[in-house]
Order: C-alpha cells, then structure tokens, then sequence
C-alpha cells in the first residue's frame, strides 16, 4: 500500500531498506473510544520499532451528542522506518466509525488514500446529522480515494455475541475490532494489547475477553476475508540509538522532568495547580508521585494555585505551579511578587488557542509575548520552550536549575499538541545528569551585623533562608527594597540599582546555557528557518528535504527564548534571509528583531493545527525562488 | 509548636524597624497585644511567619522580629497555605483589613476557612481603606461618604464573622484593638487547631475615626460590650442583663441579668453562633470566641494522605522514568 | 419587568443552537425547567439576559433564545453587575456551577448577594468540574476520588447556601435538576427582587452520577426531601415526620407529623434558615425557598442616588471644563 | 535673586522682556500641608500669567510619624514667562518646614539657592530625628547655599493667637504664613488666596480668620523685615495663546476628557475601578459628576471592575475601567475577553513604580510592553499614551472615539507624575470638537436570516447590538467563532479568519488617525528623540536647548503607540540616529526595532522620578560627539 505522503528524495528512496512512513487516521464518534484505539496502536508501533508520531484532535465538549459532526474524535499517527518527526500532512488510512467522521475527515486524506468506514452506522438518521443527503458510500461521491466498507458493528456484535452483554456494551468493543484489523495490516503482535485489555478489565474479566474476541476477530477477519485494496504491509523498524526506550506524552516527560529537577535539586517540591485544559495533565501525573516528596494542591483558582506555589518556595520546597492561556493572565500579578521577592519558582505554561477562552482543545504558541512581556513593570524572567514530547523532560529539569541557581521564577512553555503527542522515548540514565543541590543560607550574622536577605551571590543571586532558621529571622515583600538588606527603600538610587540587579541578573542567566546550534545546514545559509516549541517537528523535515533537493537552508531552533544563547547575535547576522515560522501571528520575530536587529520574516498559521511539512516547503521556495 | 523556646518579653518581637503607621492609629495597640502575647504562646521567634496582603494593617510583619512575607492584596490566605504546607512545623499568622480579606481577597479567605488550614486570621476591620486614601470597604456602612462615594455608599456591608461562619470556619472570634481583652482572644485563636478568624475592630483615627465609638467608648462600654465565655452565661451590663431564647420567634432577646432563662454559651453551636454573630440594633456586640468547634486541619490532612500513598514505595527516578510498556534497541534495528 | 410581553411557549424559549451536553446529563433536564418556565413570567425575550461563566453548566445561555453572554471563569456576576447597572430594564439571570461560582468565583458570588443585585442566580452544582473531565470541586465531599485527587479529597466542603447566607443573601432555595417542582422555585427566585440564589443538584452522569441518590431516588425522596413552604409546616415523609425545636439544644430535631411542636416555615427566620440549610446526616434535606427576607436592591439604590445627585444640576459640558479658578489671557501678555 | 536653573541660551537670554523661569520646592512634614501650599501657590502663580509645571512628591505612607525622613512631603512648581515644560530640574529657592525636609531636599538644591527654615522646628529631637548630629542652621554645612531661618512656628502662633485656636490646629496654620511670605517675595495677589480659603473654611469661619491672618502675616514680614538675600521679584507672564485658562491635572483632565468623550459618543458613561495608588483619583473626579449620565462602581477588585465596565458595554452604555500596575496586571484575563467580543471598553493605566507593589507613589513609564503585548494569545488592542495633564484631555476623547467606532478595547497610558502635577490649560471650546455619535444596530434580519453580530462594517468594526432589542437576540462569548453569525466554530477557517480579522481592524485605525509629526527639529536630522508620555517635558526641553546650541536634533513625541501613523516607518528611516528616553528599560525602544528594524537606542531612567533635562542634553551631546 502507500508510502509516506511526501515525495521520497533521492536520499531516502536509496536508502535500504527504502525509508517509508504510513500515516494513519482513526476517526469515530467520542463515544468510540478513538483515543484508546490510537493509543494502542502507538504502543504496537513503537514495539515493532518504528518511529512514530501521533495527533489526538478531539472536542471541547465532554460528550458531544452522538453522530454529530462536532462529536467527532480523531487520533492521527504517522510511523515509520525512518526519523519521524511530526504527525504528517496527510494521512494515507482513514478509519472512520461513522458518517460525520468520514465528514469532517475524508478531505484531509491523500488522493488515493485508503478508506476503512463502518457500514453499520450509515444509517439515514446518522447521515442526516453528519449533513450527507445520500449515502456516500454508495453515490460514488468518494471516487478519489480507495474505499472498503463493511459492517463493523455487526461483526463486532457477533464475536462478543457469546459473552451475553448488553448491545450498548458489545458496540463499545467495537474499537478493538478494528484496532485487531490495523494490527493484521501492519503486521502487529496482538499480545501486548490483549496483556494490556486483561490488566485493563482486571475487575470485569466478561469485558477483557469480549473486547479480546473483538480484537481477534477484526485481526481474523483481515487474514481471511479478501479485502480488495488492502494488503498486508510490514514497515521495517526505523533506525535508532540503542538503548530502553518507551513511548512518552509531553505531559507525562514534563512531569517526570519536574520530579527529576527537584531531584537534582535536592528539595521536595510543591505544585500548586488549578484544572484547565490542556494543563490539567500535569496535576493529575504529579499527584499520584507522592512517594517523591511532592505535595499537590488544587487550589481554589490560578491566583492561588502560584501564590500558594510562591508560598512553599519560600519556606524551602521548589514551588510549581502550571496553566494555560486565560489562568496564566491571572498569575501575572503574582509574577510580579516572585521577580520582587526573588523565590525560584516555575510556571509551566501549557499553551492552547486564543484569545479568551478561545479553543480550548486546540494548540497554539501564542503566549510567548506574555511571557516575556507580559507583566506591568521591568520584571525580567527567564523563559523557556519545549520542542516535542521527549524534548519535556529535559526542559523541565533546566527551568528547576535555573529557578534554584538564581533565585528567580522561571516560565516553561509548552503547548497543547506536545502535552496530548505521544513519541517514542528513550529512557534516559538519571547516573548521567549533574545534580544541583540547593544550599540554603544558614549563616547567623555577627553581633551588630543584620542580616541580608538581598545580598549578592553567585550568579547576583540572593541567599535563600528558610522560615525556621534561628537568627535569621527577616521580612520580604513586593516593596521596592534597599540593596543588601531588604528594608523598605522608595529611594530613587535604590530603585534604580534594584531594576538594574533584577535584570543583569536574568540575563546573567545567558552565562549557564549551552551556545546555541544549529540542528541542520550549515552556518551563513542562504535561509535560516528558526523556530521554537512545538514547530520543530514540521520545521525539521521541510528543511530537510529543502537541503535534500539542493536548497542551502539552516534550522536553528530555540530552546532559551530568554535570555537567548550568547552567540545568537553572531549566528544571525550571517544568514541572508531569516523565516520564523510560529503558531501564532508572529511573536519570536519580535523578539529576533528588536534583540538582533535582523530582517526576520514570520511566517504564522493560527488554525489550532500544527504546521504541515509542505506548508514550510512552501515558504522556503518561495523564499528562495 | 510547643518547642523548648527560650523565655521572651514583648520586646524581642520587636523588630529593629520603625513603624510607620499615622499617630494615634488602632493598629499600634493591636502591635502592642500581639507583641505582649508572643511571648506566652511558647513558640520560637525563628518558626513564626506573619503573612500579610496589602493595606495599612499588612505593613504589621515588618514590626516583628519573625519571619514576615508582605504579599500581594487579597491574596495572604494563598500564600500562608503554600508555607504551611510545605513545612507544617511553622506558626502561621494571617494579617489583613476589611479590604484585603473581604474585597478582593474574599474567595481566598472563604476557601481558607473551610479547608481549616491550621494559623491564625486576624482582621484589622476599620471599616475602611485606609492605605489607598479612606475609600469605603465592603465592612463600610450605607451611607458611607468617602472620595469614591461622595454621595454616601449603599451597598449593605458583609459581617466578617457571619461570612467567616458561612465559609465553614471553625473558630470565630472577635476583639477591639485597644481592650485588654485583646491578648486572651489571641491566645485562644492561637490554641485552637486550625483556621483561627479573628475579627479585630480597628480604629483610623484619620479616614473613619470613632466609627465604632458607639460600643467601644468608656461610657457606654459595659452596656454594649458582650464578652463570651465557654461555659458561662451570656451576660452583659456589669451581669444586670442577659440574653435568652425567644421561643415563640426563634431568636434571642435580652433579659434580667437573674433570669433562669439566660443562655449558658456553647461555642459549638453553629445556630446560636449565628445569632449573637448578628444581634441587632439595640443588642450589645458580641466579642470573644463566638464559636468554636475543632476539626481536622488540612495540613494534617493532606501530610497523613501523602505518607499514606507513599509509604511502602521507594522513590527511585529511573524505575520511574522506565515506567510502562518499554523495548529494547539493539545495535540492529530490532524486529519483534 | 412586566411589561405587555407576547405570550409565548417553552419553544419560543429554545435558540437554535444544538445543544451539546452529554447525553443524561442533569442540564438538559435544568433547561428545559427554565424553557418552560419563562412564559409564566411575562418578561419579553429582548429584555432577558441569561450571563454565565464558564463550565458545562456555563454554556446554558446558548440555547436559550433570549440574549446571553458565556463570559470568563468565575466572573459572571460582575459582568451581570455592569449590565443590570447600565440598563435595570433588563431581567438578568446568572448561569454558573459549583466551581465557577464557589472556587474561582467566590468572591464575586459574595459580593452580588450582599449588594443584593436584581437577578436570579442558577447554581448548578454537580460537585464536580464537568467541562475540565472530572476535577473534585469546593463541594465535593471528603474522600472524593478524581484525577487530581487519586486518594481521595481532604479538605472540607462549603455549604453553598451556607454561604450565601453568610453573604448576606436575601433569597435562598434548593430545586433537583430533574424534580417537578424546579419551576416553582425559579418563579419564586424571579418573583423575588433583589439577588436570588438558587442551588440546584445536577446530575453528572460522567464524573459524578447519583453522587445525590441519596435523597433524589424515588425510593428515598418522600423520607430525605422537605419541601419548605412559607407558613406551612416542616414536614415530610407523607407528613407522618416533622421537624420542631429542641429546646434543650438550641437546634432542630425530628418529630411525629402530628406532633403540634412541628415548625412553621417562616422564611424571614435567618436563625432557622442556617439550621435548615445545615440540617445534619439523618435528617431529610431542605428544599424549595428556605430564606427570603426583601432589601432595596442595589441597581435602584444606584440609581436613585445618581437621579438624586443629577437633579437640578444640567450637564453643561462647557461649564464643567471652564469650572475652577480661571483667568483670561489677552492678546498681549497680561499682567494682574 | 537667581534666575533659571538653566544656562540661558542666546536667543532666550536676548529675548524682551528677558525669559527667565524660577523653581521653587516646598518642603514639610506630611502633616505641614505643603501640598495645599504647593496648590495655592501654583495657582497664583498661573492667576499671575506664569506658565508653570509641578511635580508633587509625597511618602507611601498615610500620616508617617511626624519629623522622619519617609515623612518628609514635597512640592515643587517651576513658573516663568518662558514655556515651561519641566517642574525643573534643579530648585532656586528650597522652603524647609523642618530637619527632615531640609536633610531630604538640600541636596537638590543649585549652588548658591536660597534655603528658608523655619527654625522652630530645628529642636534637638528633630534633629535627632532627621540624622542631624548638630544644627544645620548652625554649623556652616549649608555654606553653598545662601540660608535664611526664622521662627516660622512662633511667628504662626503670633499671628493667630486672636482667635483662640489650640496650639496644634494654631500651627496647622503655619503652612499659611509660609505661602504668604512666597506670595510676598514674588508679587503676588492674596485676594484669591483669601477667597478660597473663606470658602474651604466656610462652615468654621474662625479657621478661616486664623489662616488669613497667618497668610497676611507672612506677607507682611517680608515686606517689613529686612531678610537678607531676599528680595521682592517679579516675573512677567509668559506669552500664551489668547483665551480663557485654568490650571489642571491629569487626573482631572483624564476625567473631563471621558465625560467629552461619552457625551460627544452621546453614550451613557460606566465606570468600573477599584481604589489603587494613583489610579483611584480618576474614580474620586468621575463620582461626583453624575449629571453627565455617569454611573461610577467601586467594585470588589479590579477583575470585577473591568468585568463590570464590559458587561456595561455590552448593555449600551461606554465601559470604562482603571488602575495602575498590580491591577491592570490582573484585568488582562477579561481584556481577552473584550478583544473576543469585540466591545468598546477603555482601560485607564496610571503607571507607578514596580515590579510588584513597587513604588506606589513614584512615577514610571514601564507598562507598555504589558499594554502591547501583555496578554495571552494574539489579542490586538489598540494603545495611547498622554504627555501631560492638559494632553490627557484630548487623549481621552480619542480612546473613546476608538473604542466606539472600532468596537474595540483601548489601553490609555498615564503615568502618576502626569496624574498629579498640575499645568495652565487653555479651556476648550467644546463646540469645536467632532461628535462621533454612535448608532445602534437595530434592523431584524429578514425571514429565514439569522442575527449577524460579527458582520463587519466600516473599519472592520461588528455591529453594537444592545440587549433589549427585539428580533436581535443572540449569544456572545469568548469562544472561537464563526465570523458572521459569531456562532462556536473551532474549525481551522474560523480561527484563522477571525484572528486576522482581529489584527486586521487594529491595524486599521491607523487608517483613522493623524500622521506622525516632528515636533522640533527637521525631518532626516543628525538625531532623532523619539519618546512618548510624561518625558515630553524633559525632552522638549533639552531638544530645543540642543538646537539652540546649534545641533542638528529632532524630537517626535508617539502618542498612538499602537497602531502607529502609517508615516511612522518612512519618517524614521532618516535619521542617522535615534535614542528612545523612557522610564523604563526600553520598552518603546523593542517596538520601533520590531516594527521599523531602525537601530532606536535607549535612554532608560527608573528611579521614580522624572528625567532631568540635563540628563538627555547629555545623552544628546554624548550621541553627536
Ligand atoms: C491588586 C491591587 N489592587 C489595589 C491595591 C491598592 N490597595 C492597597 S491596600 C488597599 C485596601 C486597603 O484596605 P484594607 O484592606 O481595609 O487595609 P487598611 O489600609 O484599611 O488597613 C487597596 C485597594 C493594591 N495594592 N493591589
Ligand atoms: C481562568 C480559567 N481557569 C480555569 C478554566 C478551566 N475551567 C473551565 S470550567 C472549570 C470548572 C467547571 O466546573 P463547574 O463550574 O462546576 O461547572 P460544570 O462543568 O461542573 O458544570 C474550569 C476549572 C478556565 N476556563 N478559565
Ligand atoms: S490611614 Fe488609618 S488605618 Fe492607615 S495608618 Fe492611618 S490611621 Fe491607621
Ligand atoms: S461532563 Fe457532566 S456536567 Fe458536563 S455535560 Fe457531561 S454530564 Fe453534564
Ligand atoms: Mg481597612
Ligand atoms: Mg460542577
């Protein structure tokens, strides 16, 4: 069957065995469990030692009502032999439970492309809600493309027949039907599924093995029956750096880097939160670590979720605290608080559509103006973004280093389509990673002496003296302060050194981050495509590609958004042309020009959906044309 | 809390800062109570934090030789939450005005409340903003002039303690900044376990002078003063007055200081609480500890469940980090 | 508000908007209370207003075909402030959930009662965050299990009608979401002028189906449900149980039906409110309008004092920027 | 006595009647009145025909404890019959009410400037108080200065004894005393005095009496006594533009200039604000002018402030909110919301000093990266920024002529130094301003169309749909939608459409307001000095001064930060240089190199107090050496 949506380059087609990737779309009714069925799929793809990518898209609403187009949930993966880094452009399967998934569906997927639809549930009444006049599967209207049908609800109902549950129930087993028809396409072991339906349904063992008999019956039907169209394909393991690997949701890595910062850190740590979609991921992964010193709080709103935060970092644990969009604008004030008080602090900032309460669900990079900007007064704070999944964990211990090495709050951004992605994951050597334990200062001042909360240390750090230090009793606040000692001072020599400190301070931050690299093509390029966060995946490939035809192209991808790498201004200034593609209406940019004075171009997308390779493609040969 | 701490007087809670509230302000004499009652509490200077938002009353932490956190308006509830939570060892005391706990900070002091987070609450009710110039507060009464309502206010004030009631607190009191009985309400506040609400009448001799005058001048005192003691009958007017229980109308009156009828005060009943919280017009003002019932504190609570959940796990970051379904990869790409 | 308003049906009531809660879920059955409720309330649907923050619950305003404002997280009763300030014509209802009104929203919850606003406010409280996949909210009880809270919840939850008691609320009833006599408490929280708080059990049947089974299953409605109505006994359990007084203990016990020591519903009994809305384990729930006890509102109290300030003064734009000491400047440089 | 602080250049020195300017600071225990004093003598001063500037400086602190340094309460005027656009950099005369303000305020004072003491208050305890180890007025510290001390206190006492007053509201008078000796050394007129305070003090005529005569007495002792070193001292007026005048501040000004802006809207005005430091004036003017339609609510927090000002909006009338800092920090969640809806709302910044709580009572230019770019998502707002008390008039009138015509937020920046000082300003005709009269959409759709309120009309700007409308009901929110009916969509289009739209219509009002112009110096000079806001003064100053001295400098003053005129990136790419003076780190600084890519360089101040002007004459100089 197909090969990957894009037209493989010289190099690729060459390769042995030929680089392929499939991508693959399941689509259904919320109720369908989509979700799971792309979950499961992953984890046999990443068995079978593909690299992968995947795309959960699903609602806003809870449940919607069945069979309506904005019910509709949709996990996407791409896998393959070779490097895989976005979730790609097109898919070449589409699996569609319903009516108004083949809807909402069916023109995102290539010419030719496969089509999988469950007949059972092109019933008249479904069709009407999905907005079909007739039945497309049978008015030809679908020509385009390659298309089975059958009745995947009846065949379900049938293998689950003997396990006598209700026919609400039976139906439900229908995304096993169909996930043991993926596997047979693939050539997938059903084992590690059926160990995980077992562990899954423990408690009603009817369930695992009617969901089982689904599982075994759609991969039977796909050995027995003669699809026409579909044929059974292996997709060789894709080549990879040795070792244990997993599969891994950027929200899953950004909490296991949280607890490994703390770790290396040596201090427990205390995550303030409150629910809102896509950050809620995180509180729920961390309140279930307890065993690591962590203590999780839901509080009452954003406001207290980080003042709460704000709090436990100043009587000695590392304070979190995490949001999106509309509850990252209320902790600005507090912000304030953390810059003025100078307590290590880290805000994770798990980005979605906007403005306002926007589009909850979908992703988007558009807060990277408020995190650099976004507070009244000069209150400088390091800011930080992830790439991909994988990339969480490590981001996450650097914003814990930062934080504690230089007393200061540290903004972590992420988005909604790294939280929910999952990627394959090489588990890391926790032996390997440079511990950063905290000293606190403890040190009572000599006979006249006072003490100095706001004396300078490594780094213009200040020292962090916990509550319940004998001798070093002392007050802090959101005053401007007197240098050294903290007192109340409106002078305007201390206002001026304050501002001055808090700055060089954040900027001295420059001095402890690696010089930044460029991940493809060569320095002084033609074109550079710098990117940041969750743009890599796209950004890299269409470079790639651009590189494989020839193109003299660069992908520099930033990780420190503030302070940027020392050598970012020397980098910059030998590219002839400079792009920034962003998720957004063009905020990087603003940053490269006023710090660099460079001529970067944006090239924004604001749609809820990541960029596609080709639209990246695109803008470099137009660029370069 | 009850360390061996070293013997103190009221003036090694000093700190080395000069106070700069205006002359004659009912926030140094409430300074003065607190000062002279640390010292009795049997508490280390070094595990005492005073947390404050944002007001003229909030300045208190710079006053005292403890640990102090000067936050953000409305907010101290949150950030007192975070500390004790973090280190439960700590004594925490809430500082905050009519302003910072019932405007803007409302929701926070609520959800302290009823989470019963062990510290002290005590509000500094001036009945206005005095930081920000004499605006009226949500304590202020209809028909408060001050610059933002030049025509006089009209919306009805909340009752610190009846919202403080609302909220689930479990022990309410209240005290008047200069009255000697002002150090007993502190150390009960401090023995009680958990969210101690403390409403503390406060005089601004400069936007809202003697607005409480009509219960707190000398003359009038004894009349309108009603000091509560577990235990003991509600009396009032040197003993010559009582309150008891209307039974037709289901709510209280007041009688001959040797009337039978009179009510015996139980802290722990939330109904009557009610009703001495908001004794009408004609009534004396209830004061001391108006309720108090004990319950489980939320640090307590969620220190128990965390050692629960992790007793019998070992916290090893790479088991955790190789959690779930993992492969291996060889040199070779591996095939299953 | 009772202007000459067509008459209309529960349809005339209905958006065009599909409606997308999930299917069972208590909302639909809320909606369709208030659908057919408004045309007993002759108010036009131009001038209805139906303001809510933001939840599952919050997305109501949607259907109805009426003007409506899905505003931010927790705000609505600010926003429903501006609105009924800037036009008191209009006939505003708030639209929120447990978590929208009761955790980020507290304080605005408080402060619309206690200013006693014109408007209904529906609270529908699920204990739980629906829209966020299952959160436990500040009314869940002790001990429930959700994604944020694996082992199960510690801390206290508020009583919603507790505190809007505590914040001065003028109007408090219960409904059920699916109970027949929910339009009977909406008429009377519309009759009602001034802020009525309404808190209305709403089903969940995702994250927190029959968590009030308890008292809404039909086998145990008649023996856990109490019906409150003005002047009438408190009784339940087919009349065969009421409740009286317990003299002794300062607080409510249950009795026979025909024991002549039951109570009679006075709603203006704060006292007897609190116990009402507090009534403990064993005892039925409190339903319908447990509190009303009319104020001045606060739109008309604004409005009056703006009229009052306004009259006789003409608003001369001229005379106002010329106002003050001023002088006038000749051609040539003038002296005094 | 001396003339200004500055050296007169030729042409000023040539002028006729010779151009000098005078700079006098009051200083005092924050319980002397010296801002009342400061008050009066400034409007003498401009009742004389003096241009003028002040700058009012008082402690954080309510009332701080009487004869400390933090309670030490200033106010200086700067008056001339030269245009004056500074409170001055340096004072001429210092009047010192006691050894605190003496200690706190000599420093300033120019070589050779006269002191007056009131010795009376020179007493070993403040002394002790203010840090003196002995007298000042004795020990020849204040040689450099020409001094002068009298017992004002005793003087006062003298003065009033007649009418019985006690001893502490007998001294209250002595600020009284003091004006009427100022007003005696400069030539001025009592009778205004005496006016006003026969009507401050209308219900206890005998405080009336007792001021007068402690006005007269001062007077009389400077004209009787022979002080040394001071002479009597006239200043000419200064020329002025023809018409009717009145001193104002901004604060002031800002709240007749909402009341023109909604009655020229012909819009019933709402204000929403909650009391901060130095915002909560604007609230205090607005609440006493209810004859102009005006319904002022001091809401519960800021949130509810802005929540209220939208709701208001969204029923008919014109929302206004205002704060400073900590607050607008926390307004950006419902700022989305606004953007979202589309409303007209006007968001009223007073900055002060910060991060944090900062420096309540001390100015700051330092929110305009939050006002541009402070909020989550792309959420375009347009923002103005005034330049000076009498310009904070016009400038409110323009944010509400935006806000209704585009149907959208505007953030209007002021700073504390502009709300508090005060400065002559012509009284406008009203007849000569252009009503911008809104009109309400009304007209129901057609059988079978749906409401439409998010069609676009003129300037992109949606229909204004009051509640109350019959036929027009519908649903409004901050969800994505669909553009037209503003129904949810979160589909790709939708977002896309309406995010550029949002940008697209921002950008428009560029289209709506005048183009950029010089306000000194000539288009392509050498230097451009480009700043906006309160730095008028200082930059006016120093330009003009620096083009006096022959050099070939420019200065432009923004006050539409964003959008910008349309002329703005023509005008700037021809100046060889460019600095950007701001009371910040460089905020306006990013957005020129951003939008413009010109090498814009700052010239940052953050102590809390306002440029000098010698301090940008240096950094001129500094530039075209
Ligand atoms: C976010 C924010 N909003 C407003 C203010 C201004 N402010 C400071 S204190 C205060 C109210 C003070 O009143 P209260 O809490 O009663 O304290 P008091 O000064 O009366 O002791 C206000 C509105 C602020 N500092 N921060
Ligand atoms: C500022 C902000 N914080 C958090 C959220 C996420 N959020 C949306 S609804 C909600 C709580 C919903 O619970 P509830 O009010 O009880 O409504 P329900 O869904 O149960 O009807 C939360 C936390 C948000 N939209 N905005
Ligand atoms: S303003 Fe009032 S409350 Fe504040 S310090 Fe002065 S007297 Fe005390
Ligand atoms: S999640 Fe619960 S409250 Fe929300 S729509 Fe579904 S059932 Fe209703
Ligand atoms: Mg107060
Ligand atoms: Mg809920």
């Amino acid at each position: 069957m197909a090969t990957a949506t894009h037209q493989l380059t010289e190099k690729e087609a060459t390769a042995h065995p030929p680089a392929e990737a499939i991508v693959v779309r399941f689509a259904g009714d919320s109720g369908d469990g989509m979700q799971l069925t792309g979950g499961q799929f992953t984890l046999s793809t990443a068995l079978a030692g593909n690299d992968l990518a995947t795309f959960p898209d699903f609602p806003a609403e809870i449940r919607a009502p069945q069979g309506t187009t904005f019910g509709v949930s949709a996990f996407q993966i791409n896998f393959g032999s070779t490097a895989i880094e976005t979730a790609g452009d097109q898919p070449d399967v589409l699996v569609a439970m319903n009516p108004a998934a083949l809807k909402t569906n069916v023109e995102a997927l290539r010419e030719g492309g496969l089509i999988i639809a469950d007949e059972g549930e092109f019933s008249a009444r479904n069709l009407a809600k999905a907005g079909y006049e007739q039945n497309p599967l049978e008015d030809g209207s679908l020509a385009k493309w390659q298309l089975v049908h059958f009745n995947i609800s009846q065949l379900t109902l049938d293998a689950v027949k003997p396990y006598g549950l209700g026919n609400k129930e039976a139906l439900r087993c229908k995304n096993m039907w169909t996930l043991g028809l993926a596997l047979w396409m693939f050539d997938r072991e059903r084992a590690p599924i059926v160990d995980w339906l077992k562990t899954k349904f423990a408690k009603a063992p009817e369930l695992a093995e009617a969901n089982i008999a689904a599982l075994n019956a759609g991969h039977a039907y796909g050995e027995t029956v003669e699809i026409s169209g579909v044929h059974r394909h292996h997709v060789a393991a894709a080549p990879a750096e040795p070792g244990l690997y997993r599969t891994v949701t950027g929200a899953e890595a950004l909490a296991l880097g949280l607890v490994a910062g703390c770790q290396l850190a040596g201090l427990k740590m205390f995550f303030g939160g409150y629910p809102i979609t896509p950050a809620s991921a995180l509180l729920h992964h961390l309140s279930r670590l307890k065993e690591f010193g962590i203590t999780t709080f839901q509080a009452e709103d954003e406001i207290a979720a980080i003042c709460s935060a704000i709090g436990a970092s100043y009587a000695g644990s590392l304070g979190i605290t995490s949001s999106s969009g509309p509850g990252i604008a209320l902790k600005t004030e507090a912000m304030g608080l953390a810059v003025m008080t100078e307590l290590p602090l880290v805000i994770v900032n798990s980005q979605r559509g906007g403005p306002s309460t926007g589009l909850p669900t979908k992703t988007e990079q558009s807060d990277l103006y408020q995190a650099v900007y976004g507070r009244n007064a000069d209150s400088p704070i390091p800011v930080i973004a992830t790439r991909s999944p994988a990339d969480a964990f490590d981001c996450a211990i650097e914003a814990c280093r930062i934080a504690t090495h230089y007393m200061t709050p540290v903004i972590l951004l992420t988005d909604g389509y790294i939280a929910n992605a999952a990627e394959p994951w090489r588990v890391p050597d926790m032996g390997r990673y440079e511990p950063f334990p905290v000293k606190f200062f403890d040190t009572v001042p000599g006979e006249g002496q006072g003490v100095m909360p706001y004396a300078r240390g490594d780094g213009l750090a200040r020292p962090w003296i916990k509550p319940g230090t004998p001798g070093l009793e002392h007050r802090i606040g959101g005053i401007e302060k007197q240098p050294g000692t903290g007192n109340i001072d409106y002078s305007p020599g201390a206002h001026q050194e304050m501002t001055d400190t808090r700055a060089a301070k954040v900027l001295g931050v420059a001095n402890s981050i690696p010089d930044q690299e460029i991940c493809l093509g060569r320095e002084g390029a033609k074109l550079a495509v710098v990117g940041w966060g969750s743009t890599f995946g796209p950004i890299h490939q269409a470079v790639r590609r651009a590189i494989a035809k020839g193109q003299d192209v660069a992908h520099i991808h930033i990780r420190h958004i503030w302070p940027m790498p020392k050598n970012m201004a020397v980098l910059l200034k030998d590219f002839e042309n400079i792009i920034v593609p962003e998720m957004n209406m063009g905020q990087l940019k603003t940053l490269l020009r006023d710090q660099f004075l460079v001529d970067a171009q944006p090239l924004t997308k604001v749609s809820g959906h990541p960029f596609r390779i080709a639209e990246i493609e695109a803008a470099i040969d137009a660029r370069l044309a | 809390m009850n360390d061996m701490s070293p013997v103190t007087t009221a003036k090694d809670w000093a700190s080395d800062q000069e106070v700069r509230w205006c002359p004659g302000c009912g926030d140094y004499a409430v300074l003065k109570a607190v000062q002279r009652t640390m010292p009795d509490l049997g508490v280390a200077r070094e595990k005492t934090v005073f947390v404050s938002g944002i007001g003229c009353s909030s300045r208190f932490p710079y006053y005292m030789a403890t640990y102090g956190f000067h936050t953000i308006h409305g907010r101290a509830p949150a950030f007192a939450t975070g500390i004790k939570l973090a280190n439960p060892e700590l004594d925490v005391w809430i500082i905050t005005g009519d302003g910072d706990a019932l405007s803007i900070g409302g929701n926070h002091t609520m959800h302290v409340l009823r989470r019963n987070l062990d510290c002290q609450i005590l509000l500094f009710n001036n009945e206005i903003y005095g930081l920000t110039k004499g605006q009226y507060s949500p304590t202020s009464r209809v028909g408060t002039r001050s610059p933002s309502t030049p025509f006089g206010s009209v919306d009805r004030p909340v009752t610190p303690c009846m919202f403080a009631l609302g909220s689930g607190a479990r022990f309410i009191a209240r005290g008047i900044d200069v009255h000697k009985n002002l150090p007993e309400v502190l150390k009960a506040a401090h023995a009680h376990r958990g969210a101690s609400f403390v409403e503390i009448y406060q005089n601004c001799v400069v936007y809202n002078d003697d607005v409480f005058a009509s219960f707190t001048e000398r003359s009038v005192a004894a009349d309108n003063q009603l000091w509560l003691q577990p235990g003991e009958k509600m009396l009032f007017a040197g003993g010559t007055k009582g309150l008891a229980l209307d039974v037709e109308h289901l709510c209280l009156k007041v009688v001959e200081g040797d009337d039978p009828a009179v009510l015996v005060h139980d802290p722990k009943n939330r109904g009557v609480a009610g009703m001495l919280i908001e004794l009408p017009q004609g009534f004396p003002v209830a004061l001391g500890v108006i309720y108090e019932d004990p319950a489980p504190t939320f640090e307590s609570a969620v220190r128990e469940q965390n050692a629960a959940a992790a007793s019998g796990k070992t916290p090893d970051l790479q088991a955790l980090v190789a959690k779930g379904q993992t492969w291996q990869v060889e040199k070779e790409p591996h095939k299953l």
